[in-house]
């Protein structure tokens, strides 16, 4: 049996309302068990204080707003390829999710930098690539809500991410030398090689797995709502007809 | 007159052309500063109330277009004009819509903005204050452009030529009191002024715009 | 119960809480949007068969 | 007694004077059809009657004010629904219930659909709907049957009539036939001479 | 092709939306700048690269949703995509009269206004080959914008929120090529990235704007 | 020998199937009049035999690049004077000289005048003579006489008559009588049957 085969409507709905349950409540048990785990239950770091326990969303966040706009880019893709009204549709449903996401890092990013760098803000270029990725968020949603016609906008969207990713990655070079120049001081810079220790390693697997999870749930659910739209859309539409 | 503020409101909402871009164009220009200027936070923090205002007044220049032109495209401003209510009343109600579509998002933004810019956290307070008294005078002569290019085609950039040099007092004086704000200075004249606009504004451009309107209708 | 946080307790619970708070209101939004649209399908589909019947 | 009454009135377009002259009186209970070529100024006298322009000269008894005026285009906002687009106007003219206007114009049925989703006859049909609601004794109508079918144009003319019973006057410009007898006036016979530009005082009259 | 162009530019002469209006946009922001920021020339000084490059984008911008809304509107889209002549080639007509229309008048406009914020000498000339070089790409990409929003009404704000995070690696880069000018700095490397990026948009976007103009005519 | 050839079309609009199993043939000097209620689908065909929008099914031999395609919209552009606007087209589709154009439609007086202060007739002339210089041999009209007089109308038919005779085909669509006689092909014959949504799947057929 191919793959493709849950791309029909009626079996994905099928499909779905079977998993959604089982998905939301392992999701739901990750995050509890993460997030309970790593807030209440791991020691504060000899440096950062307490404020290490940002960690256990600050960074699933921010992964989970990269993924998302991949998982976009390859839903976009498989639409424009093989027309698979499903793909598009949960592509249209990741947006907003990863949107969130996008707020959620650089919000608890910005929350954590008032101690760690003495300000809310700096034009680093990790931070800055974000924000530029929740301007494509928004871009993209709102092209999705500006079209009438569901065929017309799930093309025209797919061309946006499509165009809008290779601007992205563009974007991040771009930022990256563009704050190459500056004395920022090295304290400002997120260091890639500072290992994480264990006892912040594990609760912060299981808080990455709840967001992925939480991610998966929340697009499936979104999906469902859209095949949903879309045919009450087609309903009304014959009804005009007629 | 209420009911148009709450139809232009609902109409917002629903096609989505309100609240959500206006803020998202802020957003995107007090983004695209550091690019321009650099991402010097020392100077980004000096020039933020500044950057603030202009950016600010950009994105209420952007939806000027849709005060009047939608309703004239449909027909509707006809039949409004036509019905009994004064055509002045009109003018404020459609202002009034625009600014708390436009306006108020954006005086309410403006402090979240203004931590993207370092904006000193005295200035906050200031910034606020001298947005949500400035820009009424923008979304009123705004109406007024509006009311003058209803008629014309794609007429958005005449639009923003015309309104961005009657914008200049109201920049002035809102940007002085915001700067002001941010040093820890005096600012009771500027802010007077500023107040002294936009009385003077929302109390003489109504008459104005719904003359130029009556004339648009011709 | 609730672990010393030092002088950090604003910034760590005020980013829990901003957390908590945006992802209950995409749940919450998720959640909502799903049972309207189902409730308008629903509708829907009932006007649909009476007129296939009518 | 007139309940509308029209003196010697010119009008222009453009800067041009289109029609010279005009002169007609509606009693109550009276349609007036207006008929003429395209371009003879249909259009540009209903606005001049409705308010909506300045005449050059002439008379309008009593004013603007008695009349409901209805375009080619139909105000109706697309983001709306049937229902919100007939509240709203019931509102700005305080006239109480839109009840009766869903009746007369078989809307009941489209209350609540968003009026981008109309055709184009139901769309028309909520523009006619709103006239009720004006409460106003002239209606002044350009072209209101474009894009009905028979069906409704049957409804359009028993709204009229009861309009008409109760007292109230129209005056209608089309180019087709509505489906009922009433008085015609050619606007063609009015039609301004071109005069001559003469000299640089004329180009300003 | 070359007649679309010409056709064009004699539209935009005619009906008066070309040149003069962009022109007096970025005349009037650059004007407005001093007010927001404070008339103090040793900071306007520094950061006046990055203002006239921002003043430029943002004029660009304004005039985007006439590239292609005029002629969806009256029908002249559909007649040119039955035309014997590439969809692409239309797009890359329209996005070049938009550059000669808006870039360029720009471009050779910015060292006046340069005078006006005390812009030091030596960059004057890097930013004339900055903006040279950059313009195109955002002519293009703002193509490509206004392929993707033009069945929508009045989707000016729309085009700008989708357009300038596209915007942004050409700002950067332009910007950095002001500056640096104006600092006397090494400035090859952004030089060579913002050629890259304006040749890689110019040889790329076209088809992905006749795509979004094919799908949008349906 | 078919000039242009249509085979078991199906076409949409706004993702709904408007038209199904469409099938005709066109020799070369045969006019072919589509007629249909409004909302039939008339426009979306010819749109689709035009290329602007793919078929769902079916094949159009030899293709849209035989078709010369009037719309609803006259694709003029009124900043540029009448003489501009056909030396456009020319220039777009590489044929010489306007003159023939010019004459055809009666332009020859107007031709310096700016296409915005044209009466909408002579708008829609214009809009006509651009079909000369197409150079194509089928030509798909979209309701071309509205607006329209009398003496308009028949130059519209000699133009046609001569190209007829030249050897090209023409498909109009049309609400109102043309007068001259052309076989008529009803659309509603095709209409797609509203398949009763049956099933998700069915919201993405
Ligand atoms: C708005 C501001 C911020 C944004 C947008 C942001 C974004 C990111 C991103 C994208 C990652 C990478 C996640 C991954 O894929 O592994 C990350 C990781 C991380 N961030 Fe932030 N960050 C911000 C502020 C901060 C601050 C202020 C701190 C603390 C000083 C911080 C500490 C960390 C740490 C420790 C990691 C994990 C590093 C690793 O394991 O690779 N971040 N952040
Ligand atoms: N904006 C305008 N500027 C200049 N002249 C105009 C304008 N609009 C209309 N005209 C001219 O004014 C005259 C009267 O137009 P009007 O619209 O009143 O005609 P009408 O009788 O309503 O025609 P129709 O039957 O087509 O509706 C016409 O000759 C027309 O060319
Ligand atoms: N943008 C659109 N979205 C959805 N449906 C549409 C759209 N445009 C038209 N339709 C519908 O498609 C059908 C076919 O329309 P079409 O324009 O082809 O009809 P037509 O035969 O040309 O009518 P007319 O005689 O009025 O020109 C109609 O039922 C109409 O309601
Ligand atoms: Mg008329
Ligand atoms: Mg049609």
């Amino acid at each position: 049996m191919s793959l493709w085969e849950y791309a029909n409507p009626t079996r994905f709905m099928a499909t779905t309302r079977r998993i959604v349950p089982v998905v939301a409540v392992l999701s739901a048990l990750c995050l509890a068990v993460g997030l309970v785990w790593g807030f209440f239950f791991t020691p504060d770091d000899y440096r950062q204080g307490s404020t290490v326990k940002i960690i256990y969303i600050h960074v699933p966040s921010a992964m989970m707003a990269i993924n998302a706009w991949a998982m976009m880019l390859v839903a976009s893709l498989i639409w424009l390829v093989r027309r698979h009204h499903v793909s598009a549709l949960a592509a249209r449903a990741a947006a907003p999710v990863g949107a969130v996401m996008t707020l959620i890092a650089l919000i608890t990013g910005a929350i954590w930098g008032q101690p760690m760098w003495g300000t809310w803000w700096a034009w680093d270029p990790r931070l800055t690539s974000f924000l530029i990725l929740f301007l494509f968020y928004l871009g993209y949603v709102a092209l999705w809500s500006a079209i009438e016609d569901p065929d017309i906008a799930a093309d025209l969207t797919s061309v946006l991410c499509i165009v809008g990713s290779v601007f992205a990655m563009l974007s991040r070079y771009a930022v990256n030398f563009w704050n190459q120049g500056l004395h920022q001081g090295a304290s400002l810079s997120m260091d890639r090689e500072e290992h994480v220790a264990d006892v912040f390693y594990y609760p912060l697997l299981l808080a990455i797995a709840g967001f992925v999870l939480l991610f998966v749930t929340l697009v499936l659910v979104r999906t469902r709502t859209e095949i949903r739209a879309r045919r009450l859309h087609a309903l009304q539409m014959r009804a005009r007809m007629a | 007159m209420r009911r148009l503020i709450l139809r232009d409101l609902a109409l917002a909402v629903r096609a989505g052309g309100g609240f959500g871009l206006g803020l998202s164009f802020f957003l995107i220009v007090v983004v695209l500063v550091p690019f321009a200027l650099g991402p010097d936070t020392s100077v980004l923090s000096g020039i933020a109330p500044g950057v603030l205002w202009l950016g600010a007044l950009l994105s209420c220049l952007l939806s000027l277009d849709r005060i009047f032109a939608l309703d004239y495209e449909d027909g509707t401003l006809d039949l409004l004009a036509c019905a009994p209510i004064p055509l002045e009343g009109v003018v404020i109600a459609k202002a009034c819509a625009h600014w708390l579509t436009t306006g108020l998002p954006l005086t309410l933004a403006a402090p979240v903005l203004g931590v993207l810019l370092n904006l000193p956290v005295p200035g906050f307070w200031w910034l606020v204050v001298s947005l949500a008294l400035g820009t009424p005078a923008l979304s009123m002569i705004g109406a007024f452009g509006a009311a003058l290019t209803v008629g014309i085609r794609r007429g958005g950039l005449l639009l923003s030529l015309l309104v961005l040099p009657l914008y200049v007092p109201t920049l002035i004086f809102g940007a002085e009191v915001a700067r002001r704000g941010a040093e820890r200075l005096d600012l009771g004249v500027p802010l007077a002024l500023l107040a002294g606009v936009t009385g003077a504004v929302v109390a003489l451009l109504p008459f104005a715009s719904a003359g130029a309107l009556r004339i648009n209708l011709r | 119960m609730m672990p010393d946080l030092g002088k950090y307790a604003g910034t760590v619970l005020g980013a829990y809480a901003a957390t908590l708070l945006l992802l209950a209101v995409l749940v919450l939004l998720t959640w909502a949007r799903g049972r309207a649209v189902r409730r308008r399908l629903e509708e829907a589909e009932a006007e649909a068969k009476e007129m296939r019947r009518g | 007694m007139a309940l509308f009454e029209v003196e010697d009135l010119s009008c222009a377009r453009g800067g041009v004077p289109v029609l010279e002259g005009v002169g007609f009186a509606l009693a109550p209970g009276q349609v007036l059809v207006l008929r003429g070529p395209n371009g003879a100024g249909k259009t540009t006298l209903l606005r001049t009657l409705a308010g909506l322009q300045p005449p050059l000269t002439g008379r309008i008894l009593p004013g603007p004010e008695v009349l409901a005026y209805g375009g080619h285009a139909d105000g109706v906002k697309g983001a709306l629904s049937v229902e919100e687009n007939l509240t709203f106007w019931a509102g700005v003219f305080g006239t109480g219930s839109i009840a009766g206007a869903l009746e007369a114009f078989d809307l009941k049925r489209l209350r609540g659909r968003a009026a981008q989703n109309l055709s184009a006859g139901q769309k028309r049909r909520l523009g006619l709907a709103r006239m009720l609601l004006t409460g106003r004794p002239v209606w002044a109508l350009d072209e209101p049957t474009v894009s009905l079918d028979a069906a409704s144009v049957a409804l359009f003319a028993s709204a009229l009539g009861r309009h008409l019973e109760g007292g109230g006057a129209a005056l209608i410009a089309t180019h087709i036939d509505l489906g009922f007898p009433a008085e015609v006036l050619d606007v063609s016979r009015f039609r301004a001479v071109a005069a001559p530009v003469d000299g640089l005082d004329g180009a300003f009259a």
